[in-house]
């Protein structure tokens, strides 16, 4: 949505020093001085639901944990990473092992699309026949549709049985990993102790670390009450490895050659082939980088070792004030729903400013530019206009203003933006008092009102490609609810709740696109329904 | 930028009871199967065709011009059919746009010129680059930005675009004025 | 480690931060979780240098970046994480400070332990001697490794890395590369239109059209290159290679002498890798020579161009073979022993601080949140004061 | 020069435009709002086409070509034409899908079984070889024809039927 109103346009001062757009900030209930978070300075935590963005099954952090996070039943094209479909063929395509990318199966397989998360009632998949299927039985193959990649082409033999058909691809390397870590976790052991022995030198013999279970009367059995449990689990862990070996006749560089076999080297590498100087390289039978890191295990070079990728869980996200640690924003827990449980956007709170018109610049003059403000709070804000002119504001995060904003009015003038109430659809109606502000104020309508201001760029004419940014301050005084800190997290304030009139002042920093307007940009005119506005105001 | 303001030639326009402002010159085939839930709008040569399934577009829409609305086909073991499209509430259509899909969701936003692709699935709150293609059966899920072609994640939309998508298709409705 | 502290399940997350690409994944597993380029909305972060106020806008790039390898691809949360940070030794001391910044304020990890890549390859062979060769981006360096110690005073570095390949290969495709337009052939840059070369185009067509020679090949071509010009000698057939609507026709010289500037240099001879390692083994003690010389570890993304390695150690025999080499007077072994780790050469450092990073032992040796802030800087790789973090084997 | 509809070819009207020699195979059907211009020499359609809507088929004189020579337009059978579609090939054979929004440059000459992408265009002067499938930026061969469409041709020629208000066929 925000790519729709182009939010880059106007940007809000954060309380961490950084612009950003209104729509990315949120607000904080309950750190007293009212400050607005951002998305680099609110703690992000990960709720513990993870879901496949395909088939929307979720899982909970073990599970994915133990799955690698890649969800067994949605795959994404090795080639161009979008998603593979399953595809059904009933006529069984001829078994001639790795299939060369070019050899035709004569089979036109009926093809029947069905997609996994498609509720229609999908062929019962026929019985785990582990041996060849035969001919006539239903087997799947993956597809995918952007780039008409398909599991035959790379040799994969069809599936008896859909989704869990593709097991996933085991690293080569684990039993040497696994024999690695082995060899290393003695090492990481006997160095624990000898750096233990130094720390507590006048431990007895049969101290708590060599409890294991040939010592029965460590501390460790005596503990009634379970709550050394966790250590007794990690001794557990270590002690069936490093008990046995942790005498110190055998030096540690023996105990690890018996555990790890030494590494092989080797003096050469193999040739290039011989034909490979002859005929040239068929382009599309390589893979490109991107494919490659796709899938970091295997880095398939030629076209023909491509694999499907699985696709990899999401998970939703909650925002914590880095401040006071209360929750900002926490998503339902269902998986597709859009709403939130907690939902403290700064749309709702601080009044957002749009550009309603773009002139055609005139340098080192005043320009008439109308800005447009919207008050999404629940309860009427009363808002006044600061100029700003001290310097640390003003080159903030590298914002470096290149025209000045004036709004023609008297200072103190402030204006009353009553709240959105869709019970009935109004009509754009200046009030009295707008009237009295000559012109100043020039559009109202349900809880949205537009401002006439001046922007001169003090640009020199050299700079035609600058963009004319231009900083001022939006004083809105609102009557928020005070909310000391409540007891139960999340409760609604209570009925009687005293509400403090807080006046806040925010630095609205405007950037209205390039000086000289060109490709692309023309210059907006003021509207009619402003004009219409105040035909309504002036007969009513 | 502000909600742009659209002005219209009463003649070229049809209104109906609920409030749809339906282009004359954008062809509606098989109307009686085209389902317009109030206050939707939808600009000239846009063609829908409710001849083939039905189509369903929900209040407050923007359907720009020349975008093709066509429900997707299908061929089953026993026979083929075409799969009927359910377009949500709050949804933002940009121009020359090609829709497929079999569900949109509400308060979705889809860029000039892109193409989605046969039976996917755009979940609320979500958006489309524009000049980008969707896949066939894709599933693009909530506040996701989807870009290139073919389409894949780019980042989040902010957790407001609800009370966004609908504060502009309110706008551009309450703007979009005869002339 | 408090007594009772629930010793986390969670394992630790390991990040391999290249100039080009980065690898990250978690502690123990045989293969990062995922390989992507070091940038941030296109923007490298190695090139913070050349834009303004560089150390705020490295920041917020790295604050981007961890937000998306965190949340985006490791789908973990950051608070209380250890974190193992695979570097050169060369890093620039003002990124290791902001990175650990940015780790420590912005992203609460519990540990951070700053790895150099050469010793973690080392991990992945159980050996406690090697020479390790690193074909990166920018640069290719080469560190000796014993008993866990980098002898960082034989470190060196030649500028040979992918980027230098790449403005290579531009050249000689400006240089030798035509299109063919309606049915006459027109060299490519004398086009009007001409698409620019970007940096992922010519990664490009390094992998597809380029490849490096044999060695008996190359030492034709080099001899017969004096005699007669350049179309007489037979190369490989041409290739073209599609770019947006034009077919590039890259002629059979250039697809085998991109990579020729890695072993031959006509300015300074010392400037090519076979050099680069043969000048440090020399320059080993010499109780270790021998066991340096029986234990080269080849780690990098260069090292996975075709036929690179074949061609190294033809080279390098070449040299230690020759007469008038200084080499072949100085070295008693006339061939050097090259380990072959169990991992893509590109992850192999990442591979190495992933078995590290599953031990016990991770914590006695990485920097605590609670020490980062009393101490308010990162110590550095030559501080005496802490305790010298390096592992024995 | 006027347009041929054979027999059994369906060819809506509503905003659909044919200029110049037109003649369009049997079964052939063409969605509203669908141009085919034949300024530059006649068009030959073949048999089972399916042509969507916003198609435009259209024989152009190149700026450099002479205005006397006319060059023969002749597009095979069992092609696919998806929504948006730009082609100006002269020579199209069989089985083809043509994506959405895809643009075919003068030049190309399309054998059988091949898929264009959407949104791919395609103007350098090469003949492509059979069941080439073009995407993005990379090209490949299929080891297999695309699937026929000929179940949706004769299942919408049914529909439309009693929705559609179709050109008379002038052609036995």
């Amino acid at each position: 949505m925000a790519t729709l109103i182009d939010a880059n346009k106007v940007k809000y001062l954060c309380s961490c020093k950084r612009l950003k757009p209104l729509s990315y900030l949120y607000y904080c209930k309950y750190c007293k001085p009212f400050t607005l978070k951002c998305k680099d300075c609110v703690i992000h935590e990960i709720d513990q639901k993870f879901f496949c963005a395909n088939c929307f099954d979720n899982k909970v952090q073990k599970e994915v944990m133990s799955v690698k996070y890649k969800c067994a039943s949605c795959f994404n094209c090795p080639v161009c990473k979008n998603l593979l479909l399953i595809r059904a063929s009933s006529i069984k395509p001829p078994k001639d092992g790795v299939q060369s990318p070019l050899a035709v199966s004569q089979s036109s397989p009926a093809l029947v699309t069905q997609t996994p998360n498609a509720s229609s009632s999908n062929p019962a998949t026929p019985q785990q026949s582990p041996q060849a299927p035969q001919q006539g039985q239903k087997v799947f193959y993956l597809i995918c549709v952007f780039c008409r990649w398909t599991t035959r082409d790379v040799g994969i033999p069809d599936v008896t049985s859909a989704p869990g058909g593709w097991k996933l691809q085991e690293n080569p390397h684990v039993k040497r990993i696994q024999e690695l870590t082995e060899g290393y976790k003695v090492i990481a052991a006997r160095e624990k102790l000898e750096k233990d022995r130094k720390k507590y030198p006048n431990l007895k013999r049969r101290s708590l670390y060599i409890s294991g279970s040939s010592s029965s009367s460590s501390i460790l059995h005596a503990d009634k009450y379970g709550i050394l449990a966790p250590v007794q689990k990690r001794l557990a862990a270590t002690a069936s490895i490093g008990n046995q070996n942790l005498d110190p006749q055998i030096t540690m560089e023996q105990q690890f050659r018996s555990l790890v076999k030494p590494a092989q080297t080797v003096d050469s590498f193999e040739e290039l082939p011989e034909d490979f100087f002859a005929n040239p390289p068929n382009i599309n039978s390589i893979t490109s980088i991107n494919q490659r890191h796709a899938n970091p295990d295997f880095q398939p070079s030629k076209a023909s070792e491509l694999y499907p990728l699985n696709k990899f869980y999401q998970s939703k996200e909650s925002k914590r004030c880095s401040g006071c640690e209360h929750n900002v924003l926490k998503p339902e827990s269902n998986v597709i729903s859009i709403k939130f449980k907690l939902h403290q956007m700064a749309l709702f709170l601080v009044p957002e400013v749009r550009i309603m018109t773009i002139p055609k610049w005139t340098l080192n003059e005043e320009n008439e530019v109308i800005l447009s403000i919207t008050n999404r709070y629940e309860s009427d804000v009363t808002v006044s206009f600061v100029n700003i002119d001290n310097e640390n504001v003003l080159n903030l995060s590298g914002f470096k203003p290149t025209a000045k904003i004036e709004f023609k009015t008297r200072d103190d003038l402030s204006i009353v933006i009553d709240r959105q109430d869709n019970s009935k659809v109004q009509q754009a109606q200046l009030k009295q008092s707008d009237l009295e502000t000559n012109g100043f104020l020039c559009f109202r309508r349900d809880n949205k009102i537009a401002v006439k201001c001046t922007v001169t760029p003090f640009l020199s004419n050299t700079e035609i490609k600058d963009h004319v940014k231009c900083v001022f301050g939006l004083k809105c005084s609102i009557n928020m609810p005070e909310i000391s800190s409540p007891q139960v997290q999340g409760s609604t304030p209570t009925t009687k709740e005293n509400f403090v009139n807080s006046v806040i002042t925010h630095y609205v920093f405007v950037d209205f696109g390039p000086l000289r307007l060109e490709d692309g940009l023309k210059v907006v005119p003021t509207p009619r329904f402003i004009d219409d506005c105040l035909k309504a105001s002036l007969n009513k | 930028m502000d909600v742009p303001e659209l002005l219209y030639k009463k003649a070229e326009f049809i209104e109906t009871a609920s409030g749809n402002k339906v282009s004359k010159n954008s062809v509606m085939c098989g109307s009686q199967n085209i389902i317009l839930q109030g206050r939707t709008v939808v600009l000239q040569d846009c063609i829908v065709r409710g001849d083939l399934a039905g189509v369903k577009i929900g209040r407050h829409c923007v359907i720009g011009e020349r975008v093709v609305i066509r429900p997707p086909f299908k061929r089953f073991q026993t026979g083929v059919a075409f799969f009927p499209i359910h377009i949500g509430d709050y949804v933002v259509i940009e121009d020359d746009c090609v829709i497929n899909a079999s569900m949109i969701g509400s308060f979705v936003h889809i860029g000039k010129g892109s193409v989605i692709g046969r039976r996917s699935t755009l979940k609320d709150c979500c958006a489309i680059a524009p000049n980008s293609v969707v896949p066939a059966e894709t599933v693009v899920p909530p506040y996701a930005y989807y870009s290139g072609q073919p389409a894949l994640y780019v980042n989040d939309l902010p957790e407001c675009t609800r009370e966004l998508m609908m504060d502009y298709t309110e706008a551009f409705y309450q703007n979009f004025k005869a002339v | 480690m408090s007594f009772l502290e629930p010793f986390g399940d969670k394992p630790a997350i390991i990040i391999d931060i290249g100039h080009a690409y980065t690898k990250c994944g978690y502690s123990a597993e045989p293969a990062p979780h995922a390989i992507i380029p070091t940038q941030v909305s296109q923007k490298k972060i190695f090139d913070y240098k050349n834009f303004s106020n560089s150390s705020d806008t490295l920041k917020e790039m790295l604050i981007e970046f961890f937000y998306k390898i965190y949340y985006k691809i490791l789908n973990t949360n950051s608070k209380e994480r250890k974190v193992v940070i695979v570097e050169s030794v060369l890093t620039p001391s003002e990124f290791r400070t902001i990175l650990a910044d940015v780790l420590f304020n912005n992203f609460q990890a519990s540990s951070v332990l700053f790895m150099p890549s050469h010793m973690a390859s080392t991990y992945t062979l159980g050996i406690n001697r090697a020479l390790v060769i690193d074909i990166g981006y920018a640069d290719c360096q080469i560190m000796p490794v014993s008993d866990g110690y980098s002898l960082t005073n034989l470190c060196n570095f030649v500028s040979l890395g992918a980027k230098e390949i790449h403005s290579h290969l531009k050249d000689m495709i400006e240089e030798y590369a035509f299109v063919t337009i309606g049915n006459e052939k027109v060299k490519f840059s004398s086009l009007a239109n001409k698409p620019n070369l970007t940096e992922s185009i010519l990664e490009d067509i390094k992998l597809k059209c380029c490849f490096v020679t044999s060695f008996d090949r190359a030492q034709r071509f080099n001899d017969e290159i004096k005699l007669k010009n350049l179309q007489e000698l037979e190369f490989v057939t041409d290739c073209d290679f599609n770019l947006e609507n034009l077919i590039l026709q890259i002629p059979g010289y250039v697809r085998e002498m991109a990579f020729e500037i890695l072993f031959r240099n006509e300015i300074d001879k010392e400037q090519t890798i076979p050099h680069l390692i043969l000048e440090t083994l020399s320059k080993c003690p010499i109780d270790l020579k021998k066991d340096f010389a029986s234990n080269i570890v080849l780690i990098g993304g260069g090292c996975m161009l075709t036929g690179f390695k074949n061609r190294l150690v033809k080279e390098i025999n070449c040299l230690l073979n020759s007469p008038h080499e200084k080499y072949s007077k100085i070295f008693s072994f006339n061939n050097l022993n090259y380990h072959t780790p169990p991992s893509h050469e590109n992850y192999t450092a990442w591979l190495g601080a992933s078995l590290f990073g599953s031990l016990e032992i991770l914590d006695n040796y990485s920097l605590h949140n609670g020490k980062y802030k009393e101490l308010d800087r990162l110590p550095d790789w030559f501080s005496i004061n802490l305790k010298s973090n390096m592992v024995q084997i | 020069m006027s347009v041929q509809i054979t027999n059994g070819a369906l060819v809506c009207e509503e905003k659909v435009e044919l200029i110049g020699d037109i003649t369009i195979g049997a079964r052939t059907l063409i969605h509203p709002s669908v141009k085919i211009i034949a300024e530059a020499g006649p068009i030959i359609i073949g048999e089972n086409n399916l042509i969507e809507e916003q198609t435009i088929i259209i024989n152009r004189f190149k700026e450099g070509d002479d205005e006397s020579k006319m060059k023969v337009m002749i597009i095979g059978d069992n092609n696919v034409f998806e929504v948006g579609t730009y082609s100006e090939a002269l020579k199209v054979g069989d089985n083809n899908i043509f994506e959405c929004k895809s643009k075919i440059g003068r030049e190309v000459t399309i054998s059988n079984g091949c898929i264009i992408g959407a949104m791919c265009s395609l103007d350098t002067n090469e003949i492509l070889q059979d069941n080439t499938i073009i995407t993005g930026n990379q090209r490949r061969i299929a080891n297999e024809k695309p699937q026929s469409q000929l179940s949706q041709l004769d299942f919408l020629s049914k529909l439309l039927t009693n929705f559609q208000k179709f050109k008379k066929t002038n052609v036995k």
